[in-house]
């Protein structure tokens, strides 16, 4: 008999849960049904009682509040993957511009009256990352003002992509699956609190299926196919 | 069936404020334009609701401002033929003309579709939709349209000013029959006092909301006063009559108090009761029994009296009989003829100045 | 064409006309009450009746979207008195995602047939009243043809906001594929993955040749509806 | 000013297909319900674009279907008034009334505003909207707009089939001098041919969208062919006079070729030139020449032929001077009288029945 | 009150108000002519204006976005001609917000207004013609007054589809407080938080009375246009 297990995924882990998705239930016959969506959406529906088994959120603090009202399934929460963000460039900035992120870099100048595309930098994962970043770098009062937040981090991306904003902040990951864009500079990894994708079993979900599903996300496979979309593995996993 | 009105209603101008009974046949309401008689008609049907007062059909209270008595308009079951037509544009005209069919009670019986269509002559064009339809072909739509309702009464707002006189003599003879077969009460606005002569039974007159006068019809027509409402070409006298015989040559010879009378054939049998109109200006005035003329009907009668209006002409009010006849000449006719009170003079009528239309059936 | 969409695809497009029909069927009649209500009728609260309609169309979408899920939620008062006494499961289903989109045209649709019930001339109802008709045969034999052609019109101006409805949705039944994952959000689920904008582009194609076809057949009923009276 | 029209236009179930002229004064477009005078007027104001066919004003071609001329309806400038209202709800009277002004050429003179409510009794309502009017009140709005609107010719679709008689006889008049004074011409549909005999220069008279017969007022009324059409109460003649003398008691002394007629006063001076009606009911035929009867109006003439119609009526036409009268009498009395073409006989008729409404100047 | 709502809130209450206003403001005579060729004209090309007037309202907000974006960007084709030509620059402005929430609406707004066309009676037309007023005439002294309810009434709902519009709004000219931050894009950013229901409560809360207060206004106002109508 297969199973079919539901997963609640952030939107920006489609390319690759889609291809992992596609080799399990290969290879297990079961399947995996993956509803994407922001991550605090999808937090908020599993508070109110979603048929969600596997939730795997951009943003720890999420992971944090279901956990702190116990609808997760004990022991089961672990970082599934890591990120880093990046700074990019793309059409709409002058070609062959070079920019080293450090204390004292002259990004508003770099950006004139040009946007600075982030993702919401009070609500969206890759935006709160980023305004931190900047703000350790000393670099936020400065270019604030130019900064454009977008609803998530693809339609930050999507800005700089079509040139619109000569400059954006986010994930790796991003930047590597749009051709148009180049990646200036890496934030440093101390500049910002740890990216990390936590996954985790829910409560009223929980059974065997759901189980192996995890474990099929943390298996092997799962991780060859996160690490060719250019996310990280955490720490402590086994390489 | 009698309908009792008695209401009142405020307007922005002026004040409804009109009673009236209303004893079976038909009544009709006559008034000037903007007298109040579309909002007395409006008040019966119940789309409009009086400030005070109370309407009652054969007993029935339809409305009752006291009593907080409102029939609602539905189960008034009153066939009313509007001033403006109101056709439901997205119907043809059949399904105009049975609307009203299937909230009839089970035993109503009246005419057929067929029937009405036929007299109306709609039958050519029961499929149209109104908007493909003349003015007079509308209105004879809506006319339709209240009569296969099977209603209680009717209520109708001048139904026949948009239609040519043919139309009008195939109608008029079908409502007379109505009203004597059916005794379907009726209640009738219009500004042709020929209609009303012919069809009424009792009249209305409305003035600026109020009634003025109010009565059987013989009475309220023949009432001298009423001249200026009615208008001076259509003063004249209503007397009942009776249909003595039918003659070979196509004349009908009817008995009144005062003599007899010819006029074309009608279609009554002998002995029947009936009532006949003759205008004020149609009659002249004789001193002597006329000889060598083309008029049939020479009354002999006495003037009762005489009333001299604006203008060269006079009324002369003629006893004949027990009826009174009006006459209206010229001051200096009258002159000439030494016309007094007390005077025995002939009324001389042509024949055909008693025009069919001019005859009702009480 | 199927090999044009996706299975899945195909699935997205499927569901979107289940929940836009449902949602334009169940709450057309409620739409033409409250329309009638608005337009014809005079009571207290009717100005909180209005708003409370037009809510939908002054939120955010997300706002709907996380009140919904508030309220028919599982956990939610009405979800579970639905759930218990109907046996009817509104959260993460179909049907919630019918809900959501019926809620959210549900202002259109009342002020396109408010808007057609003001037009109808009171005198034509007063007159088949007089020819004995109820207030429901009125209805029913006259209001309703003659505002035909503004039900047909918010009909599809509902089935248009159903088709695209996206905000309210995911945020209510969220975006699980072959069960809530309508085309709007199968168009988002693609915006989001690099070189998904090909397979959006389609799905938005698709999205739009629906719409269109219903707009169409709209129009040529409510054209024959309005000529109808007319008359010709 | 002449309006030529020459029209085809199908519709479902007969076809229109008239081809007339209005030479200027009043033309009166006469027929049943549904003859397709509606039809008509719309197409020369430009509301329908008929299928073939061309429309011309005083030279000016307003439409020619083969030429392709069509001149949008407001640059027609015809002040239409229609038979269904068409007020504007969210106007007031006012300025219903003076909606067309603003569009009238700078020089366009005519009535103004003030007399024109005045006539139409409508001062004590110019701030009422059009839903505060009665019926009739509507109708009289929307004659003053059209007439406001400073046209170059008035079309009237029943313009009074709605109003009493007394607002009638105030209208008439208007329309008389109106006709007389500013020679607008006029293109009337009526269904009262007291109306059209008043006003109407010319006659058209209309038969299931054809021209039966169209002409000079004084011929197509006093045709006896026309009697169908008019209605027989209605038959009479039309005779050209002159204003003799005025007389001191309030009477009018007319010259006709064939002698003198006595009516009530008239407005116009003496000498000037007009037109009697004299309906073939109105008049007595005698062998003798009557005495000490009121009618004032005795004429010597000759009969010249006799048509028997159903019923016991004929109609008796009788030469007086140029003239020719038409008496409808009983068969009774033609043979009573021994009455045969040649014979020589009187016509009575009393003044009275030569009413004002039934004069017309030209 | 100003302590109820930070000065930041103040601003997305100012500046959605701002775009809302000026998007129905400035759309409205368009929408009043689209309306009136779609319920009087016949053209070719009609069912495709049609349907091109209703592509908001079909397609996800996010996708009209993406395509303003692309049009009206600083790099793309009709955006590039503005800011050459008027100096108008919308991408990333306040300006753009009210575009998109103008063209979020305009479907709402043409709709009611062509009903509400549809429904005058063209013989009152023909009649102000035969009095001497040309097409334009007749439509300014009759048409217009006469719809004048529709064209409120889809002016009140253009204003609250404004107010409430978000999707197309933060694709298209994101989200900058001060400039592009109009009301719906607040309230989404405080639920993106945990904890930040409340404060996006209150912003619902205000949102609704501003729409509330507008309904009501409208509903006043075309109660009276209608009630001039309706004669009295
Ligand atoms: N809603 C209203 N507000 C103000 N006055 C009104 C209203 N309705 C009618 N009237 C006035 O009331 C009077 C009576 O109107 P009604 O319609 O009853 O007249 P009517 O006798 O039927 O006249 P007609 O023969 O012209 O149809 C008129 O003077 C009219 O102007
Ligand atoms: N759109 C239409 N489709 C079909 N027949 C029509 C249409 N419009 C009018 N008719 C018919 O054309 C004929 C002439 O109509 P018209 O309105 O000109 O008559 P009318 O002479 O003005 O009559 P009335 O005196 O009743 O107003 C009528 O028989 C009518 O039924
Ligand atoms: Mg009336
Ligand atoms: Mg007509």
């Amino acid at each position: 008999r297969a199973d079919t297990v539901t997963v609640f995924a952030a939107a920006s882990l489609k390319t690759a849960l889609d291809q992992i998705s596609e080799r399990y239930e290969k290879e297990t016959g079961d399947a995996l049904r993956i509803s994407y969506a922001g991550s605090s959406r999808l937090a908020r529906q599993i508070q109110q009682g979603a048929p969600a088994q596997i939730f795997v959120s951009a943003n720890a603090a999420w992971m944090d509040v279901l956990e702190g009202e116990g609808l997760l399934a004990a022991a089961t929460r672990a970082d599934l993957l890591v990120n880093r963000i990046v700074l990019v460039a793309g059409p709409g900035a002058p070609e062959g511009l070079s920019l080293a992120l450090a204390p004292g870099t002259d990004l508003a100048g770099t950006l004139g009256d040009g946007r600075l595309a982030m993702a919401l930098v009070e609500a969206v994962p890759a935006g709160i990352y980023g305004k931190a970043a900047l703000q350790s770098l000393q670099l936020w009062d400065s270019v604030a003002p130019s900064v454009a937040q977008a609803d998530n981090v693809r339609a930050a991306l999507r800005l700089v992509a079509s040139g619109e904003a000569p400059l954006g902040i986010v994930y790796a990951t991003d930047a590597m699956a749009e051709p148009k864009v180049r990646v200036l500079d890496l934030f440093p990894e101390d500049s910002h609190p740890p990216i990390r994708y936590p996954a985790a079993i829910l409560a009223e979900g929980d059974g065997p299926a759901a189980r192996a599903a995890l474990r099929y996300l943390r298996g092997d496979v799962a991780r060859a196919i996160f690490l060719r979309n250019g996310f990280g593995l955490p720490e402590g996993a086994p390489e | 069936m009698s309908l009792q009105v008695e209401i009142t209603h405020p307007l922005p101008g002026f004040e409804v404020n009109v009673a009236f009974e209303a004893p079976g046949g038909v009544t009709a309401l006559f008034g000037q334009s903007g007298a109040g008689k579309t909002t007395v008609i409006n008040a019966v049907a119940g789309l409009l609701r009086p400030q005070a007062g109370c309407i009652a059909l054969a007993g029935e209270v339809l409305y009752d401002a006291q009593k907080r008595v409102n029939l609602p308009v539905h189960r008034r079951r009153l066939g009313y033929v509007f001033q403006d037509g109101r056709l439901f544009p997205h119907l043809s005209v059949r399904r105009n003309l049975t609307y009203g069919q299937r909230f009839a009670p089970q035993g109503a019986t009246g005419p057929g579709l067929d029937e009405v269509a036929d007299l109306l002559g709609l039958s050519t064009m029961l499929d149209r939709r109104p908007g493909a339809l003349s003015g007079g072909e509308k209105q004879r739509v809506a006319f339709g349209r209240a009569l296969l309702a099977r209603p209680r009464m009717l209520l109708m707002d001048e139904p026949l000013a948009a239609l040519d006189a043919a139309r009008k003599d195939e109608i008029l003879p079908y409502l007379e029959r109505l009203r004597d077969q059916t005794g379907l009460p009726i209640l009738y606005v219009s500004h042709s006092v020929a209609e009303v002569a012919r069809l009424a039974t009792t009249v209305v007159v409305l003035e600026a909301g109020r009634v003025v006068r109010a009565g059987p019809a013989e009475q309220v027509l023949s009432d001298p006063a009423m001249v200026r409402q009615f208008g001076l070409r259509e003063a004249g006298a209503v007397l009942p009559a009776e249909i003595a015989r039918h003659h070979a040559d196509g004349l009908t010879e009817l008995a009144i108090s005062g003599g007899r009378l010819f006029l074309p054939q009608m279609d009554q049998p002998e002995g029947a009761r009936t009532r006949v109109r003759i205008l004020a200006h149609d009659v002249i005035v004789a001193d002597r029994a006329p000889e060598g003329l083309s008029a049939l009907n020479v009354l002999p009668g006495a003037v009762l009296s005489l009333r001299e209006g604006q203008g060269p002409g006079m009324i002369v009010q003629i006893q004949c009989g027990t009826d009174r006849l009006l006459a209206r000449i010229t001051r200096r006719s009258a002159e000439a003829l030494r016309l007094a009170p007390g005077r025995s003079v002939y009324a001389v009528i042509k024949t055909v100045s008693i025009a069919r239309t001019d005859v009702a059936a009480r | 064409m199927t090999g044009w969409l996706g299975p899945e695809e195909w699935q997205a497009v499927a569901l979107s006309l289940r929940v836009s029909l449902w949602a334009v069927g169940l709450s057309l009649p409620l739409s033409i009450l409250a329309a009638y209500a608005l337009a014809r009728w005079d009571f207290r609260g009717k100005q909180l009746l209005n708003g409370v309609i037009h809510l939908p169309l002054i939120l955010p979408p997300v706002v709907t979207g996380y009140l919904l899920l508030l309220g028919f939620g599982r956990r939610g008062p009405l979800g579970g008195v639905l759930e218990e006494v109907f046996g009817l499961v509104l959260a993460f289903r179909w049907t919630g995602a019918a809900l959501a989109a019926a809620l959210m045209a549900f202002p259109l649709t009342v002020r396109a047939i408010r808007l057609a019930i003001e037009a109808v001339d009171p005198k034509l109802e007063q007159a088949a009243a007089t020819l004995g008709a109820s207030r429901a045969w009125v209805f029913l034999t006259v209001t309703l043809p003659l505002i035909l052609p503004g039900v047909i019109a918010g009909a599809v101006l509902g089935f248009a906001k159903a088709m695209g409805e996206f905000g309210a949705t995911i945020t209510f039944v969220s975006n699980i594929p072959g069960q809530t994952q309508t085309l709007p959000l199968a168009i988002y689920t693609f915006l989001q993955v690099p070189g998904g904008d090909g397979a959006a582009l389609r799905l938005v194609a698709v999205s739009v040749a629906v719409a269109m076809a219903a707009l169409t057949v709209s129009e040529v009923l409510a054209r024959r509806a309005a000529k109808r009276v007319a008359g010709g």
